[in-house]
């Protein structure tokens, strides 16, 4: 490799800025008489709560929260900002999670007051934008997945999975056909199978092959009128490409199955490939990964539920519907299973999913693919030389390593590495996923990342893993330059502190 | 012009050789050529930020039922209060609105420690030891609870209160479905559940607090129910309730869950919101979701952690808590930024001064005869189902040409028919709610015109 | 002292995130060919600079900036931002600052696009928004300082300073007086003298008291009629209150001279005492300081200036006047000095200042100025124990300490203190000045600190003075836990190197 | 309910005791009774923040010309540049925003490296190896290019083009006043400066690049005029024009100064903006306002750091280069933050755009009988003087009817005359611009209805 100059990233990525002490609760910074609030002035009388309640019912003392001054709010949320590593200060290459960097244009869209503030119980006759921008949404999610329609409301991934499930379950029973199991392959993400129990279904787990993929005889042997469906992800979540899939799809079909294609790793194919192409009849898409929602430390994130022809009239309702030229209303589908959110989905979440998408464009949402895929392939490339690539060969859109080696060697883990990886400004990739990888490394480095902070990346893999050979101590005893060090996570669930009020 | 891609010609060019690649195209060779698609995808040719902001411009002109151009009267679920600039400042901080799941506690201490506060305030509020890190919204929180109290008490006999909101007895329906749990349906009686007819052995009994209709139940003989029947008792409870009437807690419930829009979150058209959900000790290692535990490092400094993860779904796979894996982690955080602007006294407020903007315009509709308190004589907590001369649909629509989102109607949230409500009855039903950013003089404009138009 | 519970402030303030690397420039993180921006599609036709312009104008070459992507500017200015304390991160007890809290209603005003998005050149019709606020403010103002009116041109301080000279020297001049000199004491801000330069005027400097106030007879011996005014600040520089100030006033008037106030202290005496009550004729506001603009690191501030009624034809213009109830015009003074602003002076801070006004009310503003000198009182005399006050009385605002002493026994410098103090998580307290107190430190607590956080500042303080005392190396290799160690200022003005492309 | 002070009643009492004070009245002993404000402050009683919110939206709907919705052709100094999103979110950042000036470097390399860069970017947009940290706004930065040119040519004879923007003329004016420099107007022929009649010695020839009209002058002749007279060669130049246009600084500019608000800040109804400074490192020791530079920590680590102090008025007092302490730093950390977002590329596209948009609104009046080219032969960048038949404010009033803040009356700047235009045509000259983000179609329906309008 030629020398780079510097990358928008790595040690730099936070400076210190003073001390390393743990900021206190906002508990510890009450002071009773303290407060922040201001309402409105209301001139609405003021009875108290014996005039208006049965007394019964009345409190008879507040909910103790914090008493704190605006001023010290402000700080102390400031500064809890301060420990908390996130995108916008450098990459965080957490495979399966598709950290790119999210446009700064969905943030002012998500917050302009004539989406914001709607309340979602105003009629569709006074809400036309919103329904404008539902609709125009779901034709580009079904353009992107090759389906037919879409359900917005599940409100995350594993909501979407679910509503795949039960819309299943409708699809089946409709046709007077009881089936039970769900086939899932072993390198599936833990969501699968829990939704696979909650849709009432039994799981049956099929091992992977030495490719990593699908074994299409396992599989085939696993399959009776008894499967109701297959749920998978393609690219898998070890970032290969299922190449066999027309095979699959042929198979589940032929006994009657369905698939249902689990589209966190839709970030790697769009414009390339379509689930409903590779045979795939119900889809979810994690906006919040490939649509570029930031992941809010967790969450907000949605979850559509794309669907092939025959699945239409089964999708939760009502939906956002074009009844004339430019008129949305709410249409309920005739078999409808139903509501699967409180309202609509999480909609500044779709809204935020369509301005990505018409700023990217058709052409644009490819490249974005093409990227994600290329910089994955870089970087397994570039580590390969001293890392073990898990099923070496090319990737899509992440890769992942095998520390299985280092650990028998030299009882370094891939905690450990991940933890190194860290005091080198980076947040660390996926460790232990997916569970069929020895002491596995799952490195995601989105299409955002430049070539600069792939290379500065890929040199702090080098420098933990040196530490790792030549200086072990320094590997356990990483990361020293975070807020804290490495924490006691058996202590936690040990002797359980969930709320300060548990504290001993 | 630039999209978000950062490569320029020559890297692309360098990163292909390295690989060995020709072009791009080959990057996708795993991918069988029979299925690729051949053709470009069928979207609009993308366009630029100001290009797209101008168009979304042009969609929010036709959303009229804006909280700063219309005087908000609707709730049902989701609530006009007062949202801060202090609070949209802090909570849109990019470092918590651009991190994942706190996976690495060391480099999250940030998101973590605030939903340990969040924890705290929930678990306060409603009046229970044990509080989640979020679920997706209210209604989802109630399925889980049901999930929860069927594992806990081991029969799927759920009872639910036609008092549940609408849309949330909708969502327990529909994952119904995947869980087999048996839904019995019970009715209201003059405006309160009317739980007399339940007998035998129950799972789960499910009431809102305060129902869909405003009204304040009896917590505390729902508690005798469930004693008697052994049912869970879960209370799909009004957060922001608390801040004047006992805690759900308080009556001996298991499980509360409720929408925490009001804290700290905008209408934002029903979503993200965010689910809440509490429960006693002993249910918490049937917890859905994830907790924040207080811990230290390895230098003995206090340190938070996800904890209890044996629950949850990537490790517990198909035997897992739930399924839930991304929340609504910046809504808790908001919440906790907002319950700390509140902090006890704000808290106590804000619930007042909505319990009295819901007296001072219930009094007003009493002398009335266009529109009309459905159950004059009911306890109500921000909430007020007014009875319509006119459809009350036709009411909503007419009143927003004066300037007001005058609420739902409740034809609206049900469809056809309802166990809450008489079929005479449903399509008149107008849901009204006051919170305290409503002023007299608007009320008392609203009053009158709503009286005008209702007739 | 009794034992308080942890403060909203100190070490905690802003915890390292990781590593203690220099952020490289944006010129550095440049990528020939990247690019970051995104223009209106206009479909305009696409003419070459060639058919647009004489080709003897056309640059030869682009002008060079940097080139990078979205997301690298992202992580690179978050990254900046996290190297920077503020007043949003903790206590900043910057003496002659006021480094108040500053409420984000003022932002969320300062935002709207009612208000940010208007063009200034917009005709009064279509602006009376803002030329109600400006009325409504210029009102506001004048009713705390006691004056007659005021123009809100001024940009910051400094050049309501100047504006004052001006009018004074309109003023002189409108009655034939020529005159030369003003009087400026010798704790007097630097701004003071600068802006009598710039005024046409020569300085005459009278040393303070014993006191630390203005010395009366020295003041009265430097007085004739060559004297166009005096400047002061009141409580002064060293936070003391001018007992004598009436007398001044009576001295100056008596020789025809005028009394400038500058107003950088206003935050000590809202509501208890108004300049124009003190015999004053111009006062200047520091808007940034008293009326919560936060400082921006630096600016924007605004420095409207205020005037007794014989005054208020010769203030700048032209001026929002209220013309008919509630309807507004520009007009022009009488005897006008003219335009000290491109437009109508820093509006968004000016509106902020009114939002800061009407939020707190008269009776909220005389609290403002209650707790900031409360809260001045008690660290002085939390600190007096162990540290010199510098003309120890009860203070306004603000507090100096001298250090003098350390200086002399220890060699330890108010720097080295200053430094120290900051590895205790807060900002360091002004030094060296004002320039008559040797080795000063100035303490401005200001009001929105809480009693804990004035406890943990005084014990920062006393653990900087122990090492000074005890453990002299760390003070002088203070700071240690920021961003960077003690910066080389001697060779920044050695070799300079004042842009990226002056580096060697 | 709160305001901004963390004291409680308890606090205010133990610290009071603390002092030996029996009431914070006595905080105030220092005050002699004669002078103290016997009374409460005349000023209405604090409201809440949403009741002022509430209030500041009212005088919101009074500002009509809003560039969101109204479409702007109004130039004249201040322009509807793009603002993108990106920019507001991290010029924003509380780091940034409520910092005070970076005097301890060590807590203060953020906003001092931004500033450094800022520094960068201005040195090589005007083309000079010297740019300082930011003075308040175009105008007052031009009053400090000419007291600088006095000092360092020693001559007060000073003189600026008409064509220069008027108000800019006005405070160079006003502040003259002070400093007794000479001015001398010269006036245009045909668009451009007439300097034919300027002979001997002059201390400072100002001339704006492109002048108020969007007349670009002939730089290289100013220049030699500047030699010949031994003045000191200052220009108000348009940043944005150095996306297409030479830099002042290539022509030998000594000093440039101009208006930095396109990048970054809002139109803001002019002000906060940003006044930028440029000039030659031979007038580097008398340049006004601070100067970081890049340095070194104790460690060897690179540090940024305000440098040749010794200028300031904080040190050198009355003998400083200028009176400047607080200047616009955020304005200029959000100008480093656009630049960056624009890079090389975007910023002369940019500027074409700009001139694209100029050309193609020219182009259309060319036709038109009721809305005419003043000049129609000039070299124009971004303005158009436009003469109306109409009065030219008469004209912006009706067009505002139409949506358009259709450009700026002359007569509006200038007051009842000027020696830039001649008294005849002076009220019927309507300053247009045209920025990047002025679609072909705005422009074309702009054409037609200022055609219709100015008739
Ligand atoms: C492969 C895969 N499937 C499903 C999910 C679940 O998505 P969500 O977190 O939105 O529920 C994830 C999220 O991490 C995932 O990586
Ligand atoms: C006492 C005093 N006077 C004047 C000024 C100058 O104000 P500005 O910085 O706004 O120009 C200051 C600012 O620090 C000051 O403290």
């Amino acid at each position: 490799m030629t020398t780079l100059s510097p990358a928008a990233g790595g040690k730099a990525s936070s400076a210190p800025l003073m001390g390393r002490d743990a900021e206190p609760t906002i508990f510890e910074l009450s002071q009773p008489g303290r407060s922040a609030y201001q309402l409105r002035t209301t001139g609405v009388p003021s009875w108290t709560a014996e005039e208006l309640f049965d007394s019964a019912m009345l409190a008879d003392h507040p909910v103790p929260l914090a008493e704190v001054s605006e001023r010290d709010l402000v700080a102390h949320v400031t500064r809890l900002s301060h420990r908390q590593f996130s995108v916008d200060l450098g990459a965080y290459p957490l495979g399966s999670c598709t950290m790119k960097y999210n446009p700064k244009i969905c943030d002012a869209v998500a917050t302009m007051p004539g989406f914001a503030g709607v309340h979602p119980g105003a009629p569709a006759s006074m809400t036309q934008g919103w329904l404008e921008t539902f609709v125009t949404l779901e034709r580009a999610l079904c353009e992107v997945t090759g389906m037919a329609a879409a359900t917005l409301q599940p409100a995350a991934g594993a909501a979407g999975e679910l509503t795949g499930l039960l819309l299943m379950r409708a699809y089946h029973e409709a046709n007077g056909d009881v089936r039970r199991r769900i086939i899932i392959p072993d390198s599936a993400h833990g969501t699968n199978p829990a939704s696979v129990t909650l849709g009432g279904y039994e799981v049956t787990t099929i091992a992977s092959d030495a490719r990593g993929c699908v074994d299409l005889e396992a599989l085939k042997a696993a399959l009776d009128t008894d499967v109701a469906g297959i749920m998978l992800t393609n690219p898998n979540t070890l970032g290969l490409f299922e190449e066999d899939i027309a095979e699959i799809a042929a198979a589940l079909h032929n006994v009657g199955g369905l698939l249902y294609y689990d589209g966190a790793n839709l970030n790697a194919i769009m414009g390339v490939v379509r689930p409903g192409d590779m045979g795939f009849d119900i889809v979810h898409m994690n906006l919040h990964k490939t649509f570029a929602t930031p992941h809010g430390g967790g969450g907000p994130g949605a979850g559509p539920v794309a669907v092939s022809p025959r699945l239409v009239d089964f999708l939760p309702g009502p939906r956002a519907t074009e009844v004339a030229p430019g008129v949305y209303d709410w249409v309920k589908p005739s078999k409808s299973i139903g509501r699967v959110h409180g309202w609509h989905g999480n909609a500044l979440v779709l809204a935020r999913a369509l301005a990505y998408i018409e700023v990217h464009g058709g052409d644009g949402l490819r490249r974005v693919s093409e990227r994600a895929v290329l910089n994955a392939n870089w970087i397994r490339q570039r580590l390969s030389a001293k890392f073990d690539v898990a099923f070496d060969r090319p990737c899509m859109h992440e890769v992942v390593l095998s520390l299985a080696k280092l650990r028998k060697d030299h009882g370094v883990k891939a905690l450990d590495i991940a933890k190194r990886i860290m005091e080198e400004g980076f947040h660390a990739p996926t460790v232990y996923f997916p569970l069929i990888v020895d002491e596995a490394l799952m490195i995601e480095p989105t299409e955002t990342e430049s070539l600069q902070t792939l290379e500065a990346l890929a040199k702090a893999f080098e420098v933990a893993l040196d530490d790792a050979l030549n200086n072990e101590a320094a590997v356990f005893a990483a990361p020293r330059t975070t807020p804290v060090g490495r924490v006691d996570e058996a202590r936690a669930a040990r002797s359980l502190v969930q709320t300060f009020d548990a504290r001993g | 012009m630039a999209d978000y891609l950062p490569h320029t010609d020559d890297e692309l060019r360098s990163m292909l050789d390295f690989l060995g690649l020709a072009s791009t195209e080959e990057l996708f060779n795993a991918v069988p050529s029979a299925i690729r698609l051949a053709r470009g995808l069928d979207l609009p040719n993308g366009l630029s930020e100001p290009d797209i902001l101008h168009r979304f411009e042009q969609r929010a002109k036709r959303n009229t039922a804006r909280s700063d151009q219309m005087v908000c009267f609707a709730g049902g679920g989701a609530y006009d209060h007062e949202l801060p600039p202090v609070v949209k400042a802090l909570a849109s901080r990019s470092e918590f609105v651009t991190a994942y799941t706190p996976y690495q506690p060391e480099v999250a201490q940030g998101v973590l420690q605030a939903i340990f506060e969040f924890q705290t305030m929930i678990a306060r509020i409603y009046g229970l030891p044990v509080s989640n890190a979020s679920l997706y919204d209210g209604a989802t929180a109630l399925v889980e609870a049901v999930n929860l109290g069927v594992a806990s008490s081991g029969s799927q006999r759920v009872v639910l209160s036609a008092g549940v909101h609408p849309h949330w007895r909708q969502v327990v329906t529909t994952f119904a479905a995947g869980t087999g749990h048996e839904l019995e349906i019970v009715p209201l009686k003059d405006g309160l559940t009317d739980f007399s007819a339940i007998q035998g052995t129950c799972g789960v009994i499910v009431v809102a607090q305060p129902n869909y209709l405003g009204g304040l139940e009896d917590l505390a003989s729902v508690r005798a129910l469930c004693d008697a029947t052994g049912a869970i008792m879960v209370v799909a409870a009004d957060p922001v309730a608390s801040g004047v009437l006992k805690t759900p807690g308080s009556f001996g419930a298991d499980v509360v869950v409720g929408e925490g829009q009001g804290f700290g979150t905008a209408l934002s058209f029903g979503g993200p919101y965010l689910g809440l959900f509490a429960c006693t000790m002993k249910e918490i290692r049937r917890l859905p979701g994830r907790i924040v535990g207080e811990t230290v490092d390895v230098e003995g400094r206090r340190a938070y952690v996800t904890t209890l993860r044996t629950r949850e779904q990537d490790i517990r796979r198909e035997k897992a808590s739930s399924n839930i894996c991304s929340n609504q982690t910046l809504m808790a955080v908001a919440a906790s930024i907002q319950l700390g602007w509140l902090g006890t006294e704000g808290f106590a407020e804000m619930a007042l001064a909505c319990a009295r903007g819901t007296r001072y315009l219930s009094d007003k509709l009493r002398t009335g005869t266009g529109a009309t308190l459905l159950h004059p004589e009911l306890n109500v907590f921000r909430e007020l189902a007014v009875r319509t001369v006119k459809p009350a649909s036709q009411v909503v629509e007419e009143m927003a040409a004066r300037g007001y989102l005058a609420g739902i109607a409740a034809s609206a949230l049900n469809g056809a028919s309802d166990p809450s409500l008489a079929d005479e009855v449903l399509g008149h039903v107008l849901l009204v709610s006051v919170t305290e950013r409503r002023t007299a003089e608007e009320i008392d404009a609203f009053a009158i015109a709503l009286e005008e138009v209702a007739q």
